[in-house]
């Protein structure tokens, strides 16, 4: 059974209007950007997006937001996305904010079939609001449950046929937490390798996470916050 | 009184050799620039680096490599990148010795409000949660009143919290300041502000005890 | 009546391509010689690698790579090795497609024992408790008398359980046994066995519908 | 601040008796040798020592037993080990058996700062008895709580002078969940290299997790299973 597909149009063919979907990156470092422009393509509405952040206003997230596709956010941070801001505020768009580290954990957890854990992140906030709260060791901590997300989709830099991948620098970010967190998880790569080139001491995730993989089209890779120092 | 720099400036005194320390967006990131010598610390950056180098020069910039602000930057030789589930282990399970960050307000219990205004648009709280729960040591680098003149350092935050009883240390243009169960205790003027100053722009209970040193930066 | 190779062979009829394999160690470590043409499974050792391939040849064993049952194997050309933590995160994640192992006792409701007998020396229960909790697809592979002559599959274990509700298939020396929500279901016998002698052989409650066929393998 | 240590006797110099000690490790594979050899030459007692098995009647954590310097075993299968049948018969030893995902998930929670986490292994087995029994979307979960831990001993491929690791194979095992867990964590290398010599996308565990390190002067590696196929 290859988990090979010949590009993002076809790893997407089943994802359907009103699903929950999970995508990688930080920012728009190692977004899954040939999924996007598919999902953009295919037109999918009603969307449940569980992404750390919502790209900007016309790349990564942000092109599924001016298509009015996303129902629902669900991010530690939003960002400077001005037609974001704008459906928010018309209440075309519902966000859930969590924070980032609850957020990374949830996803694993998701993954690894923890259905919930505890974490003192967000204790005696406004996050906290109808949730567990225990002591432990005398220090107060909120239970936090893993999300039920029918597709995570995330990029890496390198992958097998076996599904198996490397990422590069910062985008490891949280791609490997995703990874194994949608019923379906979808990995598109900037390089598709057959099974075997990867040094098995070398994979960051494992093959059995990853039921689609394909190789992107084009990476247009883009800098939100472009900073040098002079010489 | 100090600018920027010199708030920067001030907290890069607490750092200690073999730090393994988290900067937050805006005057914590400056601190980066005064790191004592001698003193050996390692940045980390909650998006998945340790080891975090100075911003790349022109022409240099990998998209793969950013910051937690989305910048731009580069990792040092022995730095090491990660996902964010280990990012917040390190975090969660304090491992990092030292968190900077700004603030909004905080109160003279320790607690902070730095991500959210009511009525405003709210881009999130980030990292900020976990880092401000987590953390065993927390300095926050902050103005000291705000663009209206009011003070930051309250006896309770009226702004949606962060989290609570977590900040240790707070250092603004005005003075240093620890957080203990009985207040705000003033610690150390900024050169040429006098403690009736400080005391002006506290509105939390401040404890001054015997002669307030100037600071040395 | 099969012997060992015999129930690793049926068993090895259970394996779709693309699965990835849990083999507990005894006869189920046997299923992977008998993989049917044209699939392709992926074996599972929890200690972390996928991909396990056969023993090694003599004087090419290495320390560092060793299977749940502390022996010497290979890994396969695509294959990874990762640690304990993330191994069985694939395991309770439910991304291990089928796990075989064996059982001292299973009852009508999918309940299994195999772990510990009262009054001897318990050596553990491993990751059993890990991988029948989890599993999708459990099927055991086991003996249907024990040594005494007295039925395994029973209406109630009488040893300490090492998981509920969770067999879902048993395949031995006699029978392939659906675990259903009545009870065992007969489903083939094997070759040379009569339903009766099945009958005989289980103390749990046992269906019998229909003509009951003779295993293929 | 180095984190570096002349040997096995200088980093565990402040480990003492009755303390509480995680070590790395499967079987006899990627078992700290060099760390569990000066434990014996210290001398110390009364350990409670959590590690996924006890090693064999002469090597491994069975040296310990053997000098009688544990107290408690905290461990998934304690194996084939004479020495460690005739204590625990004898009343001079206590044992506590965990699933095997259990011990790896508690190690890394323990790390992590996650108090307490659901996990279904053992649920309506005796491992449940007297801990919080759960249910999510149908299924049932029992509570478990992180160790708590003095030392945490594990053993790398490669590491470097900032304490970041490389493992090789599958020794990577219980040591990566392990870094982290204990007060201290130790590790101990077959290679100890300068920062900056390891590739920073190569690295199992960043070094963060680890206060000290050392070179190990002699690995044995025993075979606890040699098996082998004929040509």
């Amino acid at each position: 059974m290859s988990k090979i597909f010949k590009n993002a149009d076809e790893a997407i063919h089943d994802l359907t209007d009103n699903m929950t979907i999970i995508l990688g990156g930080f920012g728009l470092c190692g977004i899954p950007e040939n999924s996007i422009a598919a999902l953009v393509k295919k037109g999918v509405k009603g969307l449940t997006c569980i992404s750390n952040n919502a790209g900007v206003d016309n790349f990564g997230l942000g092109l599924l937001l001016q298509h009015h596709q996303i129902k629902k956010m669900i991010s530690s941070y939003v960002g400077e996305n001005a037609e974001f801001e704008r459906q928010l505020l018309n209440g075309e768009l519902e966000v859930e904010l969590i924070p980032q580290g609850t957020l990374a954990e949830r996803c694993r957890a998701t993954a690894a079939g923890i259905p919930a854990f505890f974490t003192p992140a967000g204790y005696g906030t406004e996050v906290a609001i109808g949730k567990e709260v225990r002591e432990f060791d005398g220090k107060m901590y909120i239970m936090e449950q893993r999300f039920h997300a029918d597709f995570s989709i995330i990029k890496a830099w390198k992958g097998d046929t076996n599904g198996n991948l490397i990422y590069r620098a910062a985008t490891r970010n949280f791609n490997l937490p995703m990874a194994g967190a949608g019923k379906i998880t979808i990995a598109e790569v900037e390089e598709l390798v057959p099974a075997g080139e990867l040094d098995p001491d070398q994979i960051h995730t494992p093959g059995i996470f990853i039921k689609r993989i394909f190789q992107g089209e084009h990476f247009e890779k883009r800098i939100e916050q472009r900073t040098v120092k002079s010489i | 009184m100090l600018d920027k720099n010199g708030i920067a400036k001030r907290i890069a005194r607490e750092l200690q050799d073999g730090f393994y320390v988290n900067l937050g967006i805006g005057i914590p990131t400056l601190v980066a620039n005064y790191v004592p010598e001698g003193v050996n610390v390692t940045f980390q950056s909650e998006n998945g680096m340790l080891g975090m180098g100075p911003f790349p020069f022109e022409g240099e910039e990998d998209a793969d490599v950013i910051n937690a602000g989305k910048q731009t930057v580069t990792i040092l030789p022995g730095g090491v990148y990660f996902d964010s589930a280990t990012s917040f282990a390190m975090i969660r399970g304090e491992h990092v010795d030292l968190t900077v960050l700004g603030a909004m307000e905080v109160s003279e219990t320790g607690d902070i409000a730095n991500w959210k205004i009511p009525g405003k648009m709210v881009k999130g709280m980030g990292g900020a949660m976990d880092l401000v729960a987590s953390a065993k040591n927390i300095i926050v680098a902050m103005q000291h009143v705000n663009k209206a003149g009011e003070s930051k350092l309250l006896p309770k935050c009226s702004l949606p919290l962060t989290g609570i009883g977590c900040v240790k240390k707070i250092v603004t243009e005005l003075a240093v300041i620890e957080v203990t169960k009985d207040g705000f205790k003033l610690l150390e003027r900024a050169p040429g502000v006098s403690v009736e100053d400080i005391q002006k722009a506290t509105e939390g209970k401040l404890i001054i005890e015997g002669e307030i040193p100037e600071m040395v930066l």
